[in-house]
């Protein structure tokens, strides 16, 4: 998690200090969502998400190094810096990105899931979106789907309170989880802030889904302690809301429960900040210094082709 | 050899590339137990069974992006839109997520992807079941674009598309379903991209695909009786588009009509017409004429479906124009 | 509802000997539904459907002449015979189509009712859809905002049991009407076979909309006789449902309650039945001998200029 | 004389109109309480209120629908887009409802509605984000299309489109917003389909709208550092596109240059270079060329893009090609 918190924070220092550009959307406050999955599901379980992405990409495990190098549009990111912030990718670790349009990625995940069930495999596909997304009508429309067809998927809603400016009681009319219950879906509401409960209920869900092939939706109620995008005035909501968020910040609450319950003593926490801190400053140094794509990457990746006849 | 419909053509095709390969499934909206809307698929439930002949609701948004996720996860699929008019509210899953993921993950997936089914006019449907959408696929990178004409190739182009590892539409004609031909009994595939003249002439070249294809062929006859003699290219496949076969026909006859049964404003003819002006320039003796819809929306009445729809007439008369002889 | 009846096995009868194209989607065995809601909302009231429209235009009172005509293709039908079987229409009567596209009219009927609500009137508008729509993304989306913004509008399902070929079991997952359940809309269902309590619940819903300003979602049961069109061969379903289907008939059953209670004699029903028929045949009468549009309408109509400079 | 930038030319139409007339109004994501996603309609909930600036969900085809439903029953609404790659969800509505209803009612109903929103590549957006929809739009027959290139036009013509009783796709860049013009304070329309000629010159004509018009003006000024006189004409309107002024200016240059900054096949150049080609075939001195995109979705990498994306030498050299300078 502090991975992904210190990651993000350099990141944005890099955006503002005009290292890269184009959208950069900060997923801190989000973290254990990402963890506590990524601790429940197998390597091989497939996973799709949004455009708010930086900590699931480093949560599945793609380096520190690629993620960041992604950002500055670098030959060595994980998508060879063609896709930029919002889509990171690893296919090899079952992460099929990273998308730019909202809601595009639900009917995505369920067939990676149909995929997983065709071959009758044990793996599951999970599909991570914003609260805003639940009103795209691509949710309703796969929702149906994958209950007729018992898809192994779990569609998560990141409730994080707001889309872009917009409080999620003026988007959604009705709990966001209750949008499955039309279909006989399963469903449940989870604090995205408290790493363990998340994890408790996730092994319960995962194995139902691996086992009796059914869908889920999870509502994770959570928070995005920065703005939208780098750019965002956030005058939608009040000092007080951030300040009360802050006090259950997941990191500072899985630091001080590990600490009260003499799990690790602060010093090991702090050697292990240590620790991230460097692999993040080395991923800067590593972004920083890697090439940018050879030109004659622009026409490749289109097509499977290298020898496709582009119209000019 | 079998003289086969057109559908029979896409079924036979079908069948064997699920025949040949586990991971090609079809799904669309009663493409299973109904047998197809148009009996494209008729008798393939029987053969393959629910797990690879799906019948879907009508959520083309989301089938279409369950597809599209499947493909990246190892399958096959393809898609029955049961016209393309109502891909339109799919189509964002083909444009901003089949066409792009490719290239968005620098590489690292194929989207082996067919969306099929029938598409332009089919008679009198009126405004919303009428449009021609090859161009506007074709207007986006990542996509491969086909529109066969006759069962033949119909039958060949589809065996390469689903063994194509890119995203590709492939397009098809409710009207020419019924339509026969020969077709060897011995499999065969027709490469993607590569045109075919389908009659030589000296005087005029015409390029026409799909339902197109048909009118250029009567006009032909029409003109053959005047002593006027056409040469017609069926590009078979729009995305990539076969020019340089064009361009060598034009470098004999010096004079081009396009034919196309799509809008004008951006449409095959006009993509064509471009390129053929600016490759073939110092060839060229007349300027490139174009016969297509008019800038209209499909009415239904018979008279009106009549005045809207391309007649060979109006070729025979764009051909008199470039040889001067109106 | 007797002239829905007649009007549609008069044009069966016409499109069988070729007389007109394109598509032809009967409404048989519908016919409580339409008749209901005419009963029950005022003319003001904004009424959009599918292309199974025949019976919803006639009750909405465009005439047989103009709807036949229509059917042919002529000048002096309801759309100057640019729209078809699929698209009856007529402005004056607050009738806005007859549409093609599965679903497009549902968000298109809470727009009608934005406007009734905007401009501060009391008009409800209702959209009409069959149970294959309800599968449609478009349906969930309008829904929400339809909620979230309190708007006059009964969404109604005319669920005859398929979309086509499909039964809605094998299309749809949960029961249709708790699609408004996950936005906290209104819903019912309502015995689409039987006008009298149709007409019963009608009027309280669409009292209570006019007064509080709140969407409905009625699920109305009701039955197709015939094919989804008139190619249709119909394998998906049994003799013995269509059999017992047909025992509840409407019309057959107003007729024998009528009778039964005394309402009216069967000689006075008879008349009506001729009246109805001498109405249609006289429709068709009209239809064959109206003229075809003039070939410059094909330019007209699609622009509201009439110098509008098309592309050639 | 007000300095206005692009964004704020487009709030002062919007705002007149809706002050003008009651039935005009405003729906989109985060145009109300967020003051719009990029400061289009800043200010705007305060003076009109939640009645009439309305934030909607993320869901475009719905709210789509609702506005052109509304539309037909009375009302003005302006629907804006995020950006017009979100409107792909939506597109139905727009070319199967929008545009057609007219039509297949026989002219009972107006659908004075606006589509709005930015269009066309922002920079580093990468692939889903950088589409430009003009010829698409323009494709299809029902819809005019508006590519307004600075803000004295974009005032101008958005009234327009506003008052206009067809539904209008009016389309934006949001790397525009920011640039300044000078905007006479009276109220003036521009009328819709009317180009006009922004920079004279004898030797070479170039045809470049929205966008591509800065790119092309910055191309001309170096030509004219070489003693080459473009003349730059922008069409301001897609649909219905002003040809006669096209080709009026072909006359007198004989060569011409198309510049566009959406991919090639099908594009706003193609349509125009086809129509140059037919309609003024005897006065080219040389073949139309085109300065488009490539046929590659966007690349996110600055370097990437750099050459994605078309640039000023680009035009230089297409510009030398036709005067065969090269
Ligand atoms: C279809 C579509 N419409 C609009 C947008 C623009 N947009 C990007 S993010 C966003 C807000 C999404 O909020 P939410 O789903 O809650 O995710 P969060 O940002 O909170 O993670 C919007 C409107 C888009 N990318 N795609
Ligand atoms: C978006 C879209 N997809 C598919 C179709 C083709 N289609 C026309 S009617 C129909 C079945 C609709 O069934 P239902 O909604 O139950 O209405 P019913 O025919 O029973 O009245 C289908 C699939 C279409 N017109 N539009
Ligand atoms: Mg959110
Ligand atoms: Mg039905």
């Amino acid at each position: 998690m502090y991975l992904q918190r210190r990651f993000e924070e350099r990141a944005a220092q890099s955006y503002q200090r005009g290292k890269f550009g184009g959208f950069c959307h900060l997923y801190i406050g989000q973290e254990a969502v990402s963890t506590s999955f990524e601790h429940v599901l197998n390597g091989d379980d497939d996973m799709v998400s949004g455009y708010r992405i930086h900590g699931i990409g480093l949560t599945r495990g793609i380096s520190a190094r690629a993620c960041m190098a992604e950002l500055y549009g670098k030959a060595t990111g994980c998508a060879k810096g063609k896709g930029g912030s919002m889509h990171f990718f690893d296919a090899e670790k079952h992460f099929w990105g990273g998308h730019g349009i909202v809601g595009g990625q639900i009917p995505l995940g369920a067939g990676l899931a149909f995929a997983n069930k065709y071959n009758g495999t044990k793996r599951l596909a999970v599909s991570f979106f914003g609260d805003g997304a639940v009103d795209q009508g691509a949710l309703n429309e796969t929702f149906n789907m994958a209950q007729l067809w018992k898809l192994p998927v779990i569609f998560v809603v990141e409730n994080n309170g707001y889309s872009m400016g917009t409080a999620v009681g003026r988007h959604s009319a009705g709990e966001l989880h209750k949008r499955a219950d039309a279909y006989g879906m399963k469903n449940a509401v989870l604090n995205g802030l408290d790493l363990f409960s998340m994890i408790e209920k996730l092994q319960e869900v995962a194995a139902d889904v691996r086992e009796n092939s059914n869908p889920w939706f999870l509502e994770v109620r959570t928070y995005r302690y920065r703005g939208h995008s780098m750019s965002d005035p956030q005058n939608y909501r009040s000092k007080e809301e951030m300040e009360e968020f802050k006090q259950l910040d997941p990191i500072e609450r899985l630091k001080s429960y590990i600490i009260k319950e003499k799990i690790a003593e602060a010093s090991a926490l702090e050697k292990i900040e240590e620790e991230v801190e460097a692999e993040v400053l080395d991923a800067v140094d590593f972004a920083e210094n890697s090439p940018f794509p050879e030109a004659s990457a622009l026409y490749e990746d289109v097509y499977v082709e290298n020898d496709f006849p582009f119209t000019v | 050899m079998a003289e086969l419909q057109f559908r029979e053509a896409i079924r036979r095709a079908l069948s064997e590339e699920m025949r040949r390969d586990e991971s090609v499934f079809i799904m669309g909206e009663e493409v299973a137990e109904y047998d197809g809307a148009y009996k494209v698929t008729q008798g393939m439930l029987q053969e393959f069974g629910f797990k690879r002949v799906i019948d879907t609701p009508i959520s083309e948004l989301g089938f279409t992006g369950i597809g599209v996720g499947a493909a990246m996860n190892g399958l096959r699929p393809i898609v029955e839109f049961m016209t393309f008019n109502f891909a339109l509210v799919a189509i964002d899953q083909i444009l901003n997520h089949a066409a792009k993921i490719r290239y968005m993950s620098g590489g690292q997936v194929k989207i082996p992807i067919v969306f099929r089914g029938p598409n332009a006019s089919a008679g009198q449907l009126a405004a919303t079941h009428s449009v021609a959408f090859e161009s506007i696929y074709a207007h986006f990178p990542g996509l491969k674009v086909i529109y066969a004409s006759e069962p033949y190739e119909a039958y060949g182009l589809l065996k390469s598309a689903i063994r194509d590892d890119n995203p590709v539409i492939f397009h098809e004609s409710e009207q020419m379903y019924g339509y026969k031909q020969e077709v060897p009994d011995e499999e065969f595939l027709i490469p993607i991209g590569k045109g075919v003249i389908k009659r030589e002439g000296k005087d005029v070249t015409i390029v026409a695909h799909g339902k197109a294809y048909h009118i250029a062929k009567t006009a032909a006859v029409e003109l053959a009786k005047e002593g006027i003699e056409v040469e017609i290219i069926d590009p078979r496949t729009i995305k990539p588009f076969d020019m340089d076969l064009v361009i060598q026909s034009i470098k004999k006859t010096n004079r081009v009509v396009v034919v196309d049964e799509s809008h004008p404003f951006g449409g095959i003819a006009a993509e064509v017409g471009f390129q053929i002006q600016r490759e073939a320039f110092d060839y060229l003796d007349a300027p490139v004429l174009r016969v297509t819809l008019p800038d209209v929306p499909a009415p239904f009445s018979k008279k009106l479906f009549d005045l809207w729809f391309p007649q060979p007439k109006q070729v025979v008369d764009a051909v008199k124009t470039v040889l001067y002889r109106n």
